[in-house]
């Protein structure tokens, strides 16, 4: 029973990272139809800038306000550099793009700080608490996880649901001409949407990198796991980001708990498989009948 | 219809025409690239290959080569060894080289994927026209290449892997240079056996081959009533995250101690993951995984609280070894391994100072160089084979145990200590820190790798040659 | 001004698709003999013999995701599952290398009919998505189940012994440039085919394809069978030549390169698979000569190839949008006007994308 | 007033509009009359700034528009309903209408030019919190025109509003643009299939043919004259 819990919980806090880097993906997907490969490997990048402030001695909240600014602006200029020319194109060569970004950017952190693995020190203890007299397989840290992206998804919520750049990135995402003859800037919202996206996946990458060891390809299985989580709760969706990232960690911690870590990715795969046969569009696609 | 058909003969014509060319465009263009490629190898060969001699051996030059991961997720603590053993080398041909013949030693990336390493292993053979590799890392990525480099009668020198697969008498040029990984666990297993007589045993082992032979060498020796819970992990499923479920499943089997066949990323993260539980059971961790200035970084990850740091999670942690831990700085060998890290491999020692990878590519590499000297001056490769199978057991290395090789034993050393990280033992420091170091807790063991006891090995090893301290 | 002639008759390949196909093949063939024979050291031959694999690979999924309009990351897994089937043919059976690859090429194409039939109702980035986690996913069984894999390990592999004096490097890169030789013909004739045409209906509009009376599920699944058959034969391939199938050989980074080299050689031709092919093979080659070049260290250049492919991907995408063949016949095509046409030529090409 | 002078839109090889001229006089409708690919659509979308002509200009109220981006077309006041509705329908109706007055600026302005416009559609006031997607046809389209209206513009462009709904609802969708061009004084462009009904309540007419203008004239005398509407309107 106790370790029913702590693989739960294990699951949990695995899940609440694949869900803000679902979110990432699910931002850029809704502004850009594409899916960014690179976010991962930007959020590395941005997490190897907040290691080398550490390593400076700069306090962790500045080094984690830095990456997340840093990111933002990665977010800009990938997206006006490299995504803006291809708009319009055949839709397969922006992805590509993405990919090969994800393969520079990694090649650029190899070179930068080598390939040995290094260790990110958290902001909270690692160590597990308590409740009563036996002890959980759940820290300050993966409160932390849990909270600050439960922070992301609402400020999400609320700049999308309440605030006019939502409205306009709402409108440009779903109908890009339209809003534009309404007035909307949407190449503008569009690299907003970057910005957001970049945002929330540089938090994955510092919420990650404590976990695990920190090197150039250390957001891998993230990308991966994220865009699973991405697609079992619906491409559009951020709601469906958070769940399918929930849904996801705990389908893998189960598999890997009870079946053994080799078919961790095959039990996303089975996952993935009911899901989309269920729903070929995710478990939050709105409307099924919408052009892609 | 029938007009629609004469409309389109002519545009179909143009078409095939315009393919065609473009087929003829393609290969020429093909062969334009491929010979540009070929022009470089065809002249170097023909420049180092003296007539009627050893290939990779000119009077005045050994080419040696080797695929490591230099990229890739077992990159990590891996891609500093081959520059260690540079350094080596560097060294020796500051000092006159091998008989005259200075050594150049060639390492490509293989990113421990074996099809890659097929294909970096042929350009050395056929490019770069080696003498033999050294120092290649890693089971499976060796594995690919055994039958070919055997095939052609290459020596396949000193694996970087303690497979007992590299004693096949199948295949007589190859040969490892560690302990096989059964020997470790056989040795780890009796002290288990003698110290921790009637507590839960756990395993966490690595999902592989190294793993599985340390497990085999632990079952010859501990009950396997004592054995409560088995858990492994693939290597790659580390980068989804820690060990977080089989540390679960271990402390929910009640194990007192846990053995752990790891690589040093996977030591650290299943040590933060027990944390992670408030668990903090006694390690016994082969050596593979257990080098503190390795593991030490990345548990820097179990944060704030309790005062917890790497070197005190490290505490009492069991671990064995075959060459004396950095951490003895008083040993000669670990001062004079130092020395020549930091005089023939400056950017190497400045970055990762002496620790367990850089040690074990110097002991490798100068292991090596005895062999070069033992062939005599007429190199040949059959005579490589020759000389450590006649003279290995008595080349001086910074090896607790000697050497064990023979004409049938193609695996260096049958023995290890056991050690314990203590915090009054001397720290080890090196660029990213100060670490735990470990103190002797048991005799020097030896045993063969299949079935047969483990004893206790009485001889001391001899110190750095005179030639290696003064000159170094 | 005088007229530039037109190229002889001759030079006019005939109509038939497939005597068409098979004339370029043999031409191909004989090229390549003369390349590996006598021009190439054997070092790049063994390289040429991976081009072939890898344009196999490539080519299949050209035909998925150029003229059928299907993603696919998981392209190493179906690799995998012909390596992994040739290797215990050859460990447990004396079956001739034909029969193997056969084998292997059906085996694969069976693993493709199976993600196939859940493809059929998802749409790109879904599809993506399903098959991204089965590159992940699949290898990892040659772990789990140790037994019959043997792990990380893996099953060594029977290279064929070649006949009388040959060298066996020489003599594989044969096979694998036939074998390749021979999927390209077969890939261009089924182009060429009613199926062909019933890949690209479904690609362009599965509505409409419906409509004209195309199963479009069945020819999706088609297409992916298809498409994993080919790599089934270059895993096997690439068993041969890595001497060995281990779970290490297949790692999410292979699924990635053979699609990004497909569309970088050009999504939807043949030619492009080869591009591709010499793209994934070289780059890593030239990176390590010009780092040589540049003195830079061993330790910081190791990344210089992957940071050349990557960006030699974005560069291509961004500036030659249909990959490099695609910029080829671009420029081939300004030339063919310029050269072969007479000026009146423009005028009809101009009235023809006009009507279009 | 809204007048086009010697208009020219190139598609790749494709001549789409060829030498256009037209003047919409404010308070009026004026409505372009046309077969399928005649090139109305295009002519809306070049007042627009959605498509660049190649030769010609565009002036709005004396300004001159060709070259400017759709945003600052939308900011000199025109608001353009593009054919299919355009309604978003993954907003709510109310979403939809703010986005139409976000270029009001003041948050005070947004409020009440979207009370006015629900007044003047009551059944859009009903459904103001539903998803857009759960709007019949002709609910749709009067959210688009009430979308555009939300922007307080000087001119309407109308890309086939009747396209597919019921001919009662067709009358009454017709009935209010004509409320909406007197007693707005809007200039209100109409590009419609639907010539019978686009005349009946339009004061001028062009018609166009290939991408030439073949007709310009009262929309009256263009309903009188037998010949043009066999021609070019089918009816």
């Amino acid at each position: 029973m106790n370790f029913f819990i702590n693989v739960t919980l294990n699951g949990i806090s695995s899940g609440m990272i694949f869900a803000a880097m679902a979110l990432a993906l699910v931002l850029i997907y809704r502004a850009t139809r594409i899916v960014n490969f690179a976010q991962g490997a930007m959020g590395m990048f941005t997490s190897f800038v907040a290691y080398s402030l550490l390593q400076q001695k700069v306090g962790y909240w500045e080094a984690f306000a830095a990456a997340l600014a840093i990111g933002m602006v990665l977010g800009v200029v990938v997206e006006r550099i490299f995504i803006r020319p291809l708009h319009g194109k055949a839709e397969l060569n922006p992805v590509i793009v993405t990919i090969g970004l994800l393969i520079v950017f990694e090649g650029i952190a190899g070179t930068i700080w080598g390939s040995t693995n290094r260790g990110f020190s958290p902001p909270f203890s690692q160590t597990g608490l308590r409740v009563g007299r036996t002890s959980i397989a759940f820290s300050h840290f993966d409160l932390f996880i849990v909270a600050s992206v439960i922070i992301l998804m609402a400020v999400m919520l609320v700049l999308f649901r309440f605030t006019r750049a939502g409205l306009r990135m709402r409108a440009a995402a779903f109908a890009p001409e339209t809003a534009r003859l309404l007035g909307v800037r949407v190449g503008r919202v569009l690299t907003l949407g970057w910005a957001l996206a970049a945002v929330a996946g540089s938090l994955a990458g510092l919420l990650v990198a404590p976990t695990t060891a920190f090197g150039p390809l250390y957001m891998d299985f993230y990308l991966v796991y994220g865009f699973t989580a991405a697609v079992v709760g619906g491409l559009d969706s951020p709601v469906g980001a958070l769940v399918g990232g929930l849904i996801t960690g705990l389908g893998v911690s189960y598999v890997g708990g009870y079946l053994g870590s080799s078919l961790e990715p095959l039990g996303a795969l089975a996952l993935l498989m009911v899901v989309l046969m269920a729903r070929p569009e995710g478990i939050f696609a709105r409307t099924a009948a919408r052009r892609v | 219809m029938k007009q629609a058909t004469d409309i389109t003969v002519p545009s179909q014509q143009r078409r095939a025409k315009r393919r065609s060319l473009k087929a003829v465009v393609a290969v020429a263009a093909i062969s334009l690239i491929a010979a540009a490629c070929s022009s470089s190898p065809s002249s170097s060969s023909s420049t180092t290959a003296a007539p009627a001699s050893t290939p990779g051996v000119t009077s005045s030059s050994i080419t040696l080569g080797a695929t490591v991961p230099l990229t890739g997720p077992a990159a990590s603590g891996y891609d500093e060894i081959a520059p260690a053993m540079n350094a080596v080398f560097a060294w020796k041909n500051a000092h006159g080289g091998v008989y005259g013949r200075k050594i150049n030693y060639i390492y490509y990336d293989d990113a421990y994927n074996p099809a890659s390493t097929a294909t970096q292993t042929r350009k050395l053979v056929l490019q770069d026209n080696i003498f033999a590799t050294v120092g290649s890392l890693g089971t499976p990525t060796q594995t690919a290449v055994q039958g070919y480099l055997n095939s052609l009668k290459i020596p396949q020198m000193f694996i970087e892997s303690g497979c007992n697969c590299w004693s096949d008498p199948k295949y007589p040029y190859s040969s490892g240079w560690e302990p096989p990984y059964s020997v470790e666990g056989k040795i780890l297993g009796y002290y288990i056996k003698n110290h921790f007589a009637g507590k839960k045993i756990g395993y966490f082992t690595q999902n592989d081959e190294f793993g599985q032979d340390v497990v085999k060498g632990l079952d010859m020796e501990i009950p396997s009533s004592d054995v409560v819970s088995r858990q492994t992990y693939d290597p790659t499923s580390l980068l989804s995250g820690p060990p977080a479920n089989q540390m679960a499943a271990l402390k929910a089997a009640g194990a007192q101690v846990v053995v752990f066949a790891t690589i040093p990323a996977a030591t650290s993260l299943a040590i933060g993951a027990a944390e992670g539980l408030n668990w903090s059971p006694q390690y016994v961790v082969d050596s593979v995984g257990a080098d503190s200035p390795t593991v030490g970084p990345l548990l820097s990850i179990i944060g704030k609280g309790k005062g917890l740091t790497a070197n005190t999670a490290l505490n009492g942690t069991i671990f064995d070894d075959y060459i004396p831990p950095e951490a003895e700085t008083s040993n000669a060998w670990v001062q004079v391994e130092a020395k020549l890290l930091k005089d023939y491999a400056p950017a190497t020692y400045n970055k990762y100072g002496l620790d367990g990878n850089t040690e074990y590519g110097i002991a490798l590499a100068y292991t090596f160089v005895q062999a070069l000297e033992a062939a005599g001056p007429h190199l040949t490769r059959q005579g490589l084979l020759d000389a450590i199978a006649r003279d290995g057991k008595n080349f001086i290395t910074p090896g607790l145990v000697p050497l064990s090789y023979s004409s049938t034993v193609h695996f260096g050393y049958e023995g290890a200590q056991v050690f314990q990280y203590e915090a009054s033992a001397p720290q080890i420091t090196v660029p990213s820190g100060s670490w735990i170091g470990g103190k002797a807790v048991s005799p020097v063991y030896t045993t063969s790798p299949g079935a047969g006891p483990v004893n206790v090995y009485s001889g001391t090893p001899p110190p750095p040659p005179a030639s290696l301290v003064n000159s170094a | 001004m005088p007229k530039i002639p037109r190229p002889p008759k001759w030079f006019h390949l005939p109509r038939q698709p497939l005597v068409r196909h098979l004339i370029l093949a043999i031409v191909a063939a004989g090229g390549f003999y003369l390349l590996t024979n006598d021009i190439l050291s054997t070092y790049n031959t063994v390289l040429v013999g991976e081009i072939a694999f890898y344009a196999i690979a490539l080519g299949g999924l050209s035909i998925l995701t150029g003229a059928n309009g299907q993603i696919s990351f998981g392209h190493g897994a179906l690799m995998a599952v012909g390596a992994y089937t040739a290797a215990l043919l050859m460990v447990h059976t004396h079956f001739n290398l034909v029969l193997e690859l056969l084998i292997a090429i059906g085996a694969a194409a069976i693993a493709g009919v199976i993600v196939g039939i859940p493809a059929t109702r998802l749409k790109g980035p879904y599809l993506a998505g399903m098959t991204l986690i089965l590159a992940v996913g699949l290898p990892l069984l040659g772990n789990q189940y140790g037994s019959v894999f043997n792990g990380d390990q893996g099953l060594v592999t029977t290279p064929p012994s070649p006949p009388g004096s040959v060298n066996p490097e020489l003599w594989l890169t044969w096979i694998e440039i036939l074998g390749a030789l021979v999927i390209m013909v077969l890939l261009a004739n089924l182009m060429k085919s009613r199926f062909g045409r019933m890949f690209r209906a479904v690609r362009d509009d599965e509505v409409a394809a419906s409509l004209a009376g195309i199963h479009v599920a069945r020819t999706k699944v088609i297409a992916f069978a298809v498409s994993a058959g080919c790599a089934g034969l270059a895993g096997a391939f690439l068993a041969l030549s890595s001497g060995v199938v281990s779970s290490g050989e297949f790692p999410l980074s292979l699924s990635i390169e053979i699609l990004a080299g497909m569309v970088l050689g050009g999504a939807g031709t043949l030619v492009g698979a080869w591009w591709g092919g010499i793209a994934l093979v070289f780059f890593p080659q030239w990176a390590s000569s010009i780092s040589k070049a540049a003195g830079l260290g061993t330790g910081g250049n190791a990344y210089l190839g992957t940071i050349i492919f990557g960006a030699v991907l974005v560069l291509v995408m961004m500036l030659a949008p249909s990959g490099i063949q695609g910029g080829f016949r671009r420029v081939g095509s300004f030339a063919d006007r310029r050269l072969f046409r007479p000026r009146g030529g423009d005028v009809t090409k101009s009235l023809q994308t006009g009507s279009e | 007033m809204l007048e086009v002078e010697g208009v020219s839109v190139q598609y790749g090889a494709v001549r789409a509009l060829e030498d256009v001229s037209l003047t919409a006089e404010v308070g009026a409708i004026t409505t372009i009359l046309g077969a399928n690919g005649a090139g109305k659509t295009t002519l809306l979308r070049a007042m627009s700034g959605l498509v660049h002509p190649r030769r010609g200009t565009i002036r709005f109220d004396g300004r001159v528009l060709t070259g400017r981006s759709v945003e600052q077309v939308v900011r000199a006041g025109i608001a353009h309903v593009p054919e299919g509705r355009g309604v978003i329908e993954e907003l709510t109706v109310e979403e939809n209408l703010r986005l139409g007055s976000l270029i009001l600026g003041s948050r005070s302005a947004q409020k009440a030019v979207i009370a006015e416009v629900l007044e003047l559609f009551p059944p859009l006031r009903d459904a103001r919190n539903r998803y857009a997607s759960s709007l019949s046809g002709g609910e749709r389209q009067m959210l688009a025109i009430a979308r555009a209206l939300a922007s307080r513009p000087k001119a309407l462009l109308l890309d086939e509003p009747s396209l597919g709904l019921a001919p009662i609802v067709t009358a009454r969708l017709m009935a209010v643009l004509r409320e909406l061009s007197r007693s707005a004084s809007l200039t209100i462009i109409l590009v419609e299939q639907n010539a019978r009904s686009a005349l009946s309540i339009a004061q001028s007419a062009v018609v166009l043919n290939l991408g030439r203008v073949v007709a310009a004239d009262t929309a009256s005398s263009l309903a009188a004259d037998t010949n043009l509407r066999h021609h070019y309107l089918g009816f």
